[in-house]
């Protein structure tokens, strides 16, 4: 799985790479628009090393930013699942946050934390949390009658175990969702450590950009791509881990 | 008195039909009896408008020291995240313990504990989901077509279990079978099509139960009456 | 007190237009002083003058119509001394195919500006001077990457000469096309870049700190621009800006010398006042700021 | 439900602007950092009509990238719910594309689609249809086994079929993440004109950021977020509309 | 012959217990023929293993021109986007739209179109459901309990109906109930469990069908022989 999962990403990294260079040579641009094969490959040299480390830099953020966001997501899915005011309002003021860019909120979010690890911690689960957000509200807010009946009618039920019993019938949703939110969680750490930070890829490519690199860029591009595949295919293989061991503990 | 029906009218939103009309009758006390009558008649609706569920319809419901009135269909599922057995054992009050297994041995389920709910064959989920229910504090319980998917066997031998154990209770057994319901139950509120009245007749069964002779003369009138009923 | 923790927010990245900034703290200048100084990078969300107010920073770097705008919110900030004598903000142009030795030369051309940047006010200020209207010109939305300037979808874009400037030298070069830059002080629109700022209650109640940061501070431009030192500097800078290749790191370090000590006569970290107060006059006009802030108070040079 | 939402929106803006000026009044803090009330009252006296043009150009743009990105979610969906090696591939190259911080990816879409409206929305839809391509590939992968089986053996089973079947049973967690994903694409239009157009309220945001002006930014904060409240108010309620009627047609 | 299992042994992964163990029958040809057994004794597995959705058996399935063999069973649930009468409509090859609905009409059904699945109760939803597979092309069609939450007096006409309109197709109903499966059954394949040899034994059963006298001595002599089969 993982393996596959690597293979893919080179086959796309590839893909992209060629259309690059096809459009290139078709419209004769110049070197400093796009790169020539030469100058990345001499830009990978230079930097691939320290690059690689700023990946791994970010990707650890990354996984830290995505199990707050998955804890956030959980808390606000669960609150908001009720049909109740304060359910929907809780939603509302997720959304509502969600639906300011974080560049013009980041000012603000400054003002209030500083500048040190939380604000990019909080940027990063930010961006990563809503997906995860509007998957567990989905799942929360729709009962599974079949076995809730039970616990409702012996007056059971609680909220942990309604949680709990959607959660386990909509497990491989959860599990698609997670997996795929580490994508998220990466992007938004990039976005935090571009606009704040003074470590990670994503300082890295604010640099590049304003040194107008694009060859680096395109060597960032793949390291993240490919220490993603990774990191997501262990992911979904926990996943898989998850859904076995919790269906027949 | 223990529970009375009187002068229930439904019709489901959106459907011209009645399914009940001017809907009655009245139980006297515990006791094991049965609502029975055709597909698609309203015994099914009556259960929820008794649990409360359906409360768009006209009429009352009297019930006299009912706390609890239970409701077990035979769709429903145990969560899959443990083995039956680890399931019943949570949901059973400690007092219940044995009750529980012994009615897990009666059932015919003591081999299939370690199984999950969804490894279970139809006629297995149906039990297990019921002994849930029976472990549980309750003065009604109405099970409607629990027993649907096991065979004859083993339901007359869970028929008789629940009988003896639960003397005290009054349950309303769902099923589309007249020899059983004839011979087991102590009252048969037989349900017609809401545009004849009466909707409901009280016929008296056989209340047949271990160490009681089945009277088979009595038994066939039982029958017939109920047929006449309906 | 002596181990009191200062920070220090630059305005932008660590990179050559920085370089006294690092020499100060690489070489242990602020400690020599007594200071615990730490040196924090910039950025695009980065204001050093709300940093001061919030207590986050002591000291900062900020751009004049920061300065300018801060003080017209009632921003207690202060100017203790101006790193850049002249503005680093130039426009590039390919010198192959055109020339800008008159201001008329704008005429026709397509130009870049970020709207809402300084660059935009100068630019306009420059029009507004020649008389060159809107419709003698094409104002160009400039956005982070190059590609349009790179495309020749636009003639003249803007960018930081110290900093931009060789690396996009060097890219053109490589393709066989000359580049040539435009400086808007040429052409006597003064608008002061960046300068060191700190609060006026830093001042009023550390006054001995801020001098002793200044003057530390400013030693470390005086040491690191002098030509004498220049390979060891160049050293140090590849320690803080691995980005940039080291030959292009020299070029920078030679263009920021020029913009900080543009002649022998002026003294490093100089306020040029009549520059300060050319630049709240363009910010009047071009309607930044509603009304004048009288920005000489809040120069207060101290070293 | 419409005005139920507008004002929770209007009770959570309250509560942030109020938390904002508490800041302020406690820090002692000039009105360059956090401005003050007659400030903000002034400054949305000026703006206000500019800006609410902008807001409103925005949403369109928003909208119709929603609606792109709906497709796109669907098409990438329906084709990475395979769990064949296409399938799986479809799913990683959707993957990767998101793990990309756009800035990053940015100048090639430029150099690719030039600058234009297109550059725009391929950004906005980019931004907002991952969430519902992690929601739709949850569904899409997941049989339903009671419903499908008559289609399935009986040799009657056709891809079309199939979504339409999963669509319908999980309807309800489509509905949430379709509205939900509204705000994302404001999110992402604002963070599109923010790096590339010239109109807008993402342009506004730009210079107002540029001239530090927080203000401004509050202000279209407010009118973001109170046309978001309508417009997901209205989404909200076509999509009760949508399961009302598909359910009994 | 048209169809036999050989041989076949089956144990599900994760388990000790046998469901089926050296199992064999053999039908000769079409006719409407009963799989009858405890609950839990193997009935699905069974039947899955014939439709091929369960293939890690040991033993052999042997079938002589079978081209379509269809499995339905009591769970199984329509679309919910629009009405019974529609999805039927939809899912009926044209030339069987009469067949379809006499079928409506002789499963007392023909009210109950205009509803959707979920309006159903649950005997509608069964008879619906069974509908379905009844139009489709087949030879060899298994009724999982499909009428399991049917009343008697409806499942007798609906399996005569079943009986006149298909005397060219192979049915294997599974049901819990000997008196209905002795009666119509042409065959009843009675089995036991795991442990016992044979499995399997093949009772002839009554075949009633209309326009038949049912011979009330053979009936219950049919039962008994099912009974000490089992
Ligand atoms: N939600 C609903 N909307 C409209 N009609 C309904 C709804 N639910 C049930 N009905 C109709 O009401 C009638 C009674 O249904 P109910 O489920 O109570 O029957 P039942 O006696 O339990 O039948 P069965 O023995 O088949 O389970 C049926 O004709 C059914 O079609
Ligand atoms: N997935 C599974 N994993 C393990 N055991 C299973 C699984 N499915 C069924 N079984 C077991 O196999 C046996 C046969 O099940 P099956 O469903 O075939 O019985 P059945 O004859 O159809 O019973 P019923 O009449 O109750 O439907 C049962 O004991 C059941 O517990
Ligand atoms: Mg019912
Ligand atoms: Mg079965």
């Amino acid at each position: 799985m993982l393996h596959r999962r690597v293979l893919q990403f080179l086959i796309i990294y590839t893909l992209g790479l060629t259309l690059l260079l096809v459009v290139k040579y078709l419209l004769n641009l110049s070197d400093y628009v796009i790169p020539s094969p030469e100058s990345l490959i001499n830009t990978s040299q230079q930097v691939f090393s320290r690059y690689f480390g700023d990946v791994m830099d970010t990707l650890l953020v990354a996984i830290i930013g995505q199990v707050v966001s998955i804890c956030l997501a959980v808390l606000v899915g669960v609150l908001g699942r009720q049909t109740t005011w304060f359910g929907s309002f809780i939603k509302v003021a997720a959304y509502n946050v969600q639906a300011y860019p974080i560049v013009a909120i980041a000012p603000i979010i400054f003002i209030l934390l500083g500048d040190g690890f939380m604000s990019r911690l909080l940027i990063a689960a930010m961006i990563c949390y809503f997906p995860l957000l509007l998957s567990i509200l989905g799942i929360m807010s729709e009962p599974v009658v079949d076995v809730e009946h039970f616990y409702r009618i012996t007056g059971r039920i609680r909220w942990q175990l309604e949680i709990k019993i959607r959660a386990f019938e909509n497990i491989h949703k959860l599990t698609t969702v997670v997996s795929g939110s580490a994508t998220l969680a990466m992007a938004g750490t990039i976005v935090a450590e571009f606009m704040a930070a003074n470590a990670g890829i994503g300082y890295s490519i604010r640099i590049a950009l304003y040194q107008s690199d694009l060859s680096r860029i395109i060597v960032a591009l793949f390291l993240i791509g490919i220490s993603l595949s990774v990191y997501q295919g262990l992911l979904e293989f926990s996943g898989s881990w998850v859904k076995k061991t919790w269906a027949s503990a | 008195m223990l529970l009375a029906c009187r002068h229930i009218t439904l019709k489901y939103a959106g459907s011209e039909k009645y399914v009940l009309k001017n809907f009655g009758f009245e139980i006297d006390g515990p006791g094991f009896h049965a609502l029975f009558g055709p597909s698609g008649v309203g015994k099914t609706s009556l259960a929820r408008i008794l649990i409360g569920s359906i409360s768009d319809y006209d009429g009352e419901i009297v019930k006299r020291r009912i706390q609890s009135i239970l409701y077990s269909y035979n769709m429903e599922r145990l969560p899959g995240w443990s083995n039956v057995g680890t399931h019943l054992d949570r949901i059973t009050p400690s007092a219940k313990r044995d009750l529980k297994d012994e009615m897990v041995n009666a059932f015919g389920l003591a081999s299939f504990c370690s199984q999950r709910f969804s490894q279970l064959s139809l006629g297995q989920k149906n039990r297990i989901n019921l002994i849930r229910y029976l472990v549980q504090d309750f003065q009604v319980l109405i099970m409607d077509e629990s027993l649907a998917n096991v065979d004859e066997i083993t339901r007359e031998k869970i028929l008789l279990t629940i009988k003896d154990l639960f003397p005290d209770r009054c349950f309303f057994y769902i099923s589309h079978n007249v020899l059983e319901v004839s011979k087991f139950c102590e009252h048969i509120v037989v349900i017609r099509d809401a545009n004849k009245q009466p909707q409901a007749h009280l016929i008296k069964g056989q209340n047949f139960s271990n160490g009681h002779p089945l009277d088979k003369n009595a038994y066939e009138k039982t029958m017939l009456e109920i047929m006449n009923a309906s | 007190s002596a181990a009191e923790k200062l920070n220090y927010r630059l305005k932008w990245l660590f990179n050559a237009s920085v370089v006294g900034d690092i020499w100060a703290t690489d070489q242990g200048l602020f400690s020599e002083a007594g200071l615990d100084v730490l040196v924090k990078e910039g950025g695009p969300e980065r204001d050093a003058i709300k940093e001061l107010e919030l207590g986050q920073a002591q000291f900062g770097v900020a751009s004049a119509d920061q300065v300018i705008r801060a003080l017209s919110k009632g921003s207690p900030v202060v100017v203790v001394a101006q790193l850049f004598q002249i503005n680093p903000l130039h426009w590039i142009y390919r010198s192959d195919n055109m020339k800008i030795d008159r201001l008329d030369d704008f005429k026709g051309k397509i130009i870049g500006i970020t709207y809402g940047g300084n660059d935009e006010t100068i630019m306009r200020t420059l029009l507004a001077k020649s008389n060159i209207t809107e419709s003698d010109v094409k104002l160009f939305s400039v956005r982070y990457d190059f590609t349009p300037f790179f495309t020749k979808k636009v003639d003249i874009w803007p960018c930081y000469i110290n900093s931009q400037g060789p690396i996009l030298k060097q890219k053109l070069a490589d393709a066989g096309e000359g580049v040539a830059f435009f400086n808007p002080s040429d052409f006597g629109v003064k608008f002061v870049a960046n300068s060191v700022v700190t609060s006026r209650k830093m001042l009023e109640n550390n006054p001995d700190t801020v001098k002793k940061f200044t003057t530390a501070l400013l030693s470390g431009w005086r040491i690191s621009l002098d030509p004498a030192n220049r390979d060891i500097v160049l050293e140090t800078l590849k320690k803080y800006d691995k980005n940039t290749p080291p030959d292009i790191l020299a070029l920078q370090l030679d263009l920021t010398r020029d913009l900080i000590k543009p002649d022998a006569a002026v003294e490093i970290g100089y306020i040029d006042v009549d520059a300060w107060k050319q630049t709240e006059e363009v910010m009047i006009v071009q309607k930044v700021i509603s009304s004048p802030v009288s920005v000489e108070k809040a120069l207060q040079p101290q070293f």
